[in-house]
């Protein structure tokens, strides 16, 4: 039910030397899910405040429905914001914490109680609604912060790392009920988080940001396919991507002793047509994309480096497998069947197909 | 209608008194003035506001002052009788002199504190006096005997008092007298003056222009250094306990006509009678002090004739009973002395009669303030005596301060 | 867990003693208000000084006394109505400076408020005369408006009101204002409620000012219907004789309350904020 | 962004009514206080007031007893101030613990506050009476001679300072305990694990903590310290010897008593100046210690 | 260098009407690296608390290095803590936030330098030193919270959630220093989490905590393979473990109408004779272990079970299908190779080998 455009905005605090936003540009449609990602500090709380209206404008304009909002008042944008640190009413119970931003929209008390008990029903805090925030745990606060938001069916819906302080299990169930509200009432909404399955499961698009800027714009598998530099090829993914400055070779990418790697044709073509043949490349690998399994290994036999583990995690369903090829260190995940211990030598096989490939200057994607 | 309203707002008299309503004095006043509404024949109505006041004259003397800088004064007020020159002379009451009738009934010392240049603009209707109360069976202890107690006639000298205390001191091992040195306001000058007088010394000369050469005389001087050999033998004390006497601490107490109604009312097994004033062994002249508070008519008083009417009411014999009989103090005229001694106890008689024979008014000076506080300075200064041993010294710097505020 | 005890023990009977040498005045206040006025001072100088009199029966006597010689329940009235006019008022007017002063970027603010600071050291004793011309002025002489509104704004409470709201962290109030709250909701039902130590501070405070106001009432009043009971204290203190005992019942009578309002907003003075939401200040 | 400067000027509205009333009953007054101040004003007789110049402010320089009064001023802040405070907090942190006896301790620190100063003028006469005092009695106890406290000229100033001192620290303890309350309790819990002992505790979280409170009771002690009054007035009357005659006290007296009120203005707007430049160099001082 | 024992530790809140810990025992070795793990609200902050001394002991004792402390003062339980909500110290800056603890303890300057500026290249907060809390975003200060218990190399190491506000990147490289910190100074730590990552590669055992109680101690494998209860095989593993109500028939595991699978002989028998044969039993398997391979289905065609694709969620290296048979929801995850568009159907085969069977009424672990 509203659209979001921030142009060219640029955010500088009072006392601060530097920019913590620089120049963020970005559209968003009506009903979309946007989520923002990026290192701590990179200012996405930041620019949530400047949509909220929390934080002037250095430069550039804000709108919202196509108006410039620059100069509204926070209360009169009428969104609906999680706080990254809560700021929940102390003074407040539970309830009246949530029933607050009704209350003063002068909500009917019968319609107050049912909207705040089927909240709190969702986010398991009925048993709570009459204590004060100071007596309750780090996640309830957290759900009671999202509960106040939730209720207020409002067409913006901005969260800040709503679900930092929940177990995994609860936070399943919340990002399903945030993916519900979502979809049942077409708000838009600006989610800011660290969770990677968050954002990987929940954005229409994803922002990645770094120090202030957008690095790339895209649908989550845009994101982790098609990185738009190295930058974001690192950020996204866990274990992080493996990157190794090499050397294109005659078709083969190579690394000092340590590997040489014919490259599938096509991507060859691409990266010798843009002259890098002969010249440094970096090469990206994600660990999911070096495969132990035998039927890989067999199929692809060029393609086999042998690795010496140094330390292998195992986590229930797999194993990531901490390497050294040479003096190279790299991350594998393999199946949990896999496991190797410390010390031992594997053979893992690189899936060229899928790797990423940047300039080793400009660290932005060739292909 | 509209004329009917604005005759009778011309004989509404305003009124403003210093006390509560709630106090005897408040309700005997209460009570005047609702005579006075039934009774006066020219329709008069008296309408009046309590303000109480504080010991230092807070509260009603602000209201007052507020009201004479803001033009609100009402026909008729209270004030104190030192206030009168300061009054007279900015013009804030007027002379009444044509009001009042009987005047010759008057005491002096009500004419006296009530006159300012001549004229008569304020009048008293009551007196005060003050006497030296003593405990009847610390004497006895301290063998002094009925026969040695002074009387109007033949009242102690200073030397005869100290060699009274100084028996009492050391039979009795306490403070003999308490005469309130710790009270710096108005008592001071109240109290200790008729010593002064009683010595032929002097504040101010009698046209009040000069302290020079009156206030630094000889005279004066040993009236001083009385007060101050008392202080220095230990006769006397800077800090009185409060109620000493009442409780046998203290064998004499310095004060007022009102203590006898506290002593009557809550210390009634006390022993206690009273002795004048002791006096100059130069001039063995008795005095003691007067003064009261006094009815007046404000300058600004619309309907002149009724606030005259209304003042010489309150002030008369009748009015006047009617307020110090039901309060127990002394009369402020001379008829009515017979009739409030009647119905007096022995120590109120005593009072009224040493008022009689010995009041003596304070002076009337328009910076009376000043003056009053100087002197009680002057007191605190001599009774300091390890610091001002000097009595002359200290009395001819004092006169000196005094001169600047007589004009 | 002995020596914790021992140490409670001692720490407990050092602020005890502290606690009565405070406190021996009110002490002495209620006991010789109890007593016959004679015994109030020959036990001076024993310990009964601080006990009432051991004959039951004068222990109402000097209250008889004092009821019978002024209508106090009236003054009582009038008092309490002053003071909490006088009191609810200061809470709001202050309390909405100091928001401004501590939330908003007006113009001036920082001027203003250095020359609100500075106000601070006139002497309002010392204004008497020019304030009541002031009330005469604007007419309001002989009503309820005259006594309270003088003592309403302070300085002083709305430098204490600016500091407390301070002390509450922005986002509190930022949560506030996205919820739709303008300045005034976020004001009376956020900051305000979070503010609570202050409110009982000044709220005390103000109640005690306007309760032992003697002076400015009686000058601006003339029906003494209206009167509040510091004037009753003062007439009886200085009306010769001076009973005592009377004089400290009377005290009594107007101690109390004060001392009542001050254990209520006491109430909010412990429970204070606790840990706000995050513990993030 | 101008927005968002517009907005903020609401805060003109919030701060108005409370302006406003200040400006009736505070300014516009102490503005007539000027402008008398360079008059004859008698308050018996206003309308015969005179301009004369600066002929008060003249006289102020000149006179005596006032400037003893400022010196006497001097004392009295140079004592209070520690003591008082030092006092305040101290009992604001006792009272601040949860203990037994509590709210006891509350209220009884409070207490010189509410009760009347007829009452504790009459103990406290009776304690540093010095015949038989309890406070001399005591100084026998440990061997030192009988003092003359209120009635000697170097001891009175003293003696009101105690007093003072012990009757107001109820007050600054209120206010200390407002503000000990906005501390929030995870910090002292950090620190403990910190290892800090409770007097690091207190130096490092307390007393940060308690900054803008600190700044605000000391502007203010300071100022009603200036305004000392009521204590001189009932216990000692200024004496001896003007030993105690404290400025407000003179101004009051100059005006109400002696019915001087142009002169009492003078040196009121003179004493108001002197304070002014004493706040300014504390707020320039606390200001500094800032950074 | 420090051990820890819990012994029946409870505790109720002065105004709550439940305990909020129950009856906790647990005795922690030095050196040992405990990972507590729970929903939201189920006591962890609150036994760090007691152990820190925040809080007093209801009832229980608990001892420190053998010695009872119940009654011993925070400060003298020399016991280094990272608060839930980081309790940052406002009116000092972030050198000075860290440089405290060491100053207290009366370090000489330039140690404390030099710890706190090493520190701070660690969390990556150089640029920060000078700022206040205030100035920070939500990860610098937690970051700060960490580093504040870091430099002080204290015996006893609490940690509440300290890396919930960080990005992902920075969580692993901020878990490897945790790590290693603890391999070095040989710390005895507990550490709250709810990020299973976290928990499975910190922990020397791990506490699964449930409404005040303890559910499960034992490593981390242990706890992912043999889960005690029920919640215990539910809450640690994401997504969580499939359970469906069976009834054991003849060597089957049979859900109405919805499949029917031979139970492996050894699990089978040791079933049998605890007399589940023809009773209700509680079938749990994990997502990983429903295969979607050919190879799976081919080796094991009676383990197969069709299912109707609800949603289908790709995780870079793997996909998640929520799927439906019958009425019954069940999670699996396979490779992201086999994504599968939602709505179609797809077999799944059940390795029941790994799978574990939990009794209908007590819902503890049969085997
Ligand atoms: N001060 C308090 N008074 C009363 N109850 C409290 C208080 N603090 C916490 N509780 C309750 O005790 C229970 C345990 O709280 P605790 O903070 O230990 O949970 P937790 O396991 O840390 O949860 P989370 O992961 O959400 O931080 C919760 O139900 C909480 O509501
Ligand atoms: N009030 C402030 N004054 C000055 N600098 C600030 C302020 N608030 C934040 N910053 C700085 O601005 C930058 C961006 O902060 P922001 O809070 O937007 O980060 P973030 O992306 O939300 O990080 P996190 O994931 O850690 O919460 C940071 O470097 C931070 O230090
Ligand atoms: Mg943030
Ligand atoms: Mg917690």
């Amino acid at each position: 039910m509203a659209t979001i455009d921030l142009d060219h905005i640029y955010k500088r605090y009072d006392k601060a030397e530097n920019y913590s936003v620089t120049d963020f540009d970005l559209h968003i449609k009506d009903n979309e899910f946007i989520v923002f990602v990026g290192p701590s500090g990179c200012g996405k709380s930041t620019t949530l405040r400047m949509i909220a209206g929390l934080e002037d404008i250095t430069k550039g304009t804000l709108k919202i429905n196509g108006k410039v909002v620059n100069d509204v008042a926070p209360k009169n944008r009428d969104i609906a914001m999680v706080f990254q640190n809560y700021a929940l009413y102390p003074h407040m119970t539970v309830f009246e914490n949530m029933a607050f931003g009704l209350k003063i929209r002068k909500v009917d008390k019968a319609t107050i109680n049912k909207k705040v008990t089927d909240a709190a029903k969702v986010l398991g805090l009925e048993a709570y609604l009459k204590r004060k925030p100071a007596d309750l745990s780090g996640g309830q606060r957290q759900r009671v912060a999202l509960g106040r938001a939730i209720v207020r069916d409002a067409p913006i819906f901005l969260m800040d790392e709503p679900l930092s302080n929940l177990d995994a299990k609860l936070r399943v169930s919340m990002r399903a009920e945030i993916a519900k509200i979502h979809q049942d009432l077409k708000t838009t909404t600006i989610y800011v988080t660290h969770d990677q399955v968050e954002a990987m499961t929940l954005a229409d698009r994803i922002v990645v940001m770094k120090d202030g800027k957008i690095q790339q714009v895209g649908s989550p598998l845009e994101i982790y396919r098609h990185p738009a530099n190295k930058f974001v090829a690192g950020f996204i993914g866990a274990p992080a991507m493996n990157f190794f400055n090499c050397q294109l070779e005659k078709g083969k990418v190579v690394l000092n002793n340590a590997f040489s790697i014919p490259i599938p044709e096509g991507i060859y073509k691409q990266l010798a047509e843009k002259g890098y043949e002969g010249n440094e490349v970096i090469l990206g690998i994600r660990p999911e994309d070096m495969h132990s399994e035998e039927l890989f290994l067999n199929t692809f036999p060029e393609n086999t480096v042998s690795a010496k583990v140094v330390v292998s995690e195992l986590l229930g369903s797999e194993t990531q497998l901490y390497c050294k090829i040479g003096d190279f260190e790299l991350v594998s995940k393999v199946d949990a069947r896999d496991f190797v211990k410390p010390g031992a030598t594997i053979k893992l096989g690189f899936d060229l197909n899928k790797a990423s490939f940047f300039d080793a200057k400009t660290e932005d994607n060739i292909l | 209608g509209c004329s009917s309203q604005k005759a009778q707002n011309q004989n509404t008299v305003t009124m403003w008194v210093h006390v509560s309503k709630d106090d005897p004095e408040g309700k005997a006043l209460s009570k005047n003035i609702s005579i006075f509404n039934k009774t006066n024949k020219h329709g008069y109505k008296a309408k009046v506001e309590f303000i109480p006041r504080s010991s230092s004259g807070g509260g009603y003397e602000d209201k007052i002052n507020a009201a004479v800088n803001s033009g609100s004064l009402p026909d008729v007020l209270t004030l104190d009788g030192p206030n009168t020159a300061a009054y007279a002379h900015s013009k804030i009451i007027q002379p009444i002199d044509k009001y009042i009738t009987n005047k010759s009934d008057l005491l002096p010392s009500i004419v006296k504190q009530g006159t300012y240049k001549g004229k008569l603009y304020a009048v008293g209707y009551q007196e005060s006096s003050v006497g030296i109360y003593y405990n009847k069976k610390l004497f006895k202890k301290a063998g002094i005997s009925d026969s040695e107690l002074p009387t109007l006639n033949k009242p102690w000298t200073w030397d005869q008092f100290l060699s009274i205390c100084k028996r009492l001191k050391n039979k009795l091992h306490t403070t003999p007298f308490n005469m309130n040195l710790n009270d710096r306001s108005e008592w001071s000058i109240y109290a200790f003056a008729p010593f002064v007088w009683s010595a032929n010394g002097d504040i101010v000369n009698s046209s009040s222009t000069k302290s020079t050469g009156y206030f630094d005389s000889a005279k004066t001087a040993s009236a001083f250094k009385f007060i101050q050999e008392l202080v220095k033998k230990g006769y006397t004390t800077l800090s009185p306990k409060d109620k000493g006497f009442e409780t046998g601490k203290y064998p004499m107490f310095l004060t007022g006509a009102w203590e006898i109604q506290s002593l009557k009312t809550q210390y009634k097994s006390l022993d206690w009678d009273v002795l004048p004033y002791p006096v100059s062994p130069e001039t063995k002249k008795l005095v003691s002090p007067t003064g009261s508070w006094q009815y007046a008519m404000s300058a600004t008083a619309k309907n002149k004739k009724a606030a005259g009417a209304l003042v010489n009411f309150l002030a008369s014999k009748e009015g006047s009973y009617n307020t110090d009989k039901a309060l127990g103090v002394l009369p402020s005229r001379k008829s009515n002395i017979a009739r409030i001694s009647k119905n007096a106890d022995s120590a109120m008689k005593f009072l009224i009669e040493q008022n009689e024979q010995s009041g003596h008014a304070r002076p009337i000076i328009v910076n009376y303030p000043q003056i009053s506080r100087t002197f009680a300075e002057t007191v605190q200064d001599v009774t300091l005596y390890q610091k001002n041993p000097n009595v002359e010294k200290v009395l001819k710097k004092q006169a000196k301060a005094m001169q600047k505020y007589l004009k | 867990m002995s020596r914790k005890k021992a140490n409670l023990i001692f720490s407990t009977f050092l602020i005890m003693m502290l606690a009565l040498f405070f406190i021996f005045p009110l002490v002495w206040m209620i006991a010789s208000s109890l007593k016959q006025e004679k015994d109030i001072y020959s036990q001076m100088t024993s310990i009964f000084a601080f006990l009432p009199s051991t004959n039951p029966k004068d222990w109402g006597v000097a209250y008889q006394q004092l009821f019978s010689r002024f209508p106090i329940f009236r003054y009582i009235l009038n008092s309490v109505v002053y003071a909490i006019s006088l009191t609810a008022g200061s809470l709001i007017v202050n309390s909405l400076a100091g928001y401004a002063f501590a939330k908003f970027d007006f113009w001036g603010k920082k001027a203003l408020f250095a020359f609100l600071i500075s106000l601070m050291v006139i002497p309002g004793a010392t204004l008497l005369i020019q304030q009541f011309q002031v009330a005469k002025q604007l007419g309001i002489l002989n009503t309820m408006l005259a006594v309270i509104l003088p003592g309403m704004s302070s300085p002083f409470a709305i430098y204490m009101f600016r500091n407390a709201f301070e002390a509450i962290p922005a986002n509190v109030s930022e949560a506030a204002e996205i919820e739709g709250a303008g300045s005034f909701r976020i004001f009376w039902s956020v900051l305000l409620p979070m503010a609570k130590p202050t409110i009982a501070t000044i709220g005390t405070l103000s109640f005690i000012g306007s309760w032992n106001d003697y002076v400015w009432p009686l000058m601006v009043l003339n029906d003494s219907n209206q009167f509040p009971l510091q004037v009753a204290i003062t007439n009886i203190n200085n009306t010769q004789p001076v009973y005592m005992n009377q004089v400290m019942a009377l005290l009594a009578i107007s101690t109390i309350p004060l001392i009542l309002v001050y254990a209520f907003f006491q109430k909010y003075l412990v429970q204070g904020l606790g840990s706000t939401g995050n513990g993030d200040k | 962004m101008k927005n968002k400067v517009l907005r903020n000027q609401i805060g003109w509205l919030f701060v108005l009514p409370a302006i406003l009333l200040l400006l009736i009953f505070l300014i516009i007054p102490f503005a007539m206080s000027i402008s008398y101040s360079f008059t004859d004003y008698n308050i018996l007789n206003p309308d015969a007031k005179k301009f004369v110049g600066l002929a008060n402010y003249i006289q102020t320089f000149k006179d005596g007893i006032f400037l003893q009064s400022l010196r006497n001023i001097a004392q009295f802040v140079v004592f209070i101030i520690p003591i008082q405070l030092g006092l305040a907090l101290g009992l604001a942190l006792i009272v601040n613990k949860k203990r037994p006896f509590n709210l006891f301790y509350k209220i009884a620190f409070f207490a010189p506050v509410v009760v009347s100063l007829t009452v504790t003028s009459v103990l406290w006469l009776y304690i540093v009476n010095p015949e038989q005092g309890l406070l001399n009695s005591l100084l026998k106890i440990i061997h030192i001679a009988p003092q003359p406290f209120l009635t000697s000229t170097k001891q009175a100033m003293y003696v009101i300072i105690g007093i003072s001192a012990w009757q107001g620290a109820g007050y600054q303890m209120l206010i200390f305990l407002a503000g000990l309350q906005d501390i929030p309790e995870s910090l002292y819990e950090a620190a403990e694990l910190d290892g800090a002992s409770k007097w690091k505790k207190f130096l490092y979280i307390t007393l940060p903590g308690l900054k803008p409170t600190t700044v605000m009771i000391l502007t203010t002690t300071l100022i009603s310290a200036l305004n000392l009054m009521t204590q001189s007035m009932v216990m000692t009357q200024g004496g001896p010897e003007y030993s105690t005659m404290t400025p407000i006290y003179y101004i009051y007296r100059t005006g109400f008593t002696d019915r001087q009120l142009g002169y009492a203005s003078a040196v009121s707007v003179i004493y108001g100046l002197i304070i002014i430049v004493l706040t300014v160099i504390q707020r320039r001082i606390t200001n500094r210690k800032e950074k």
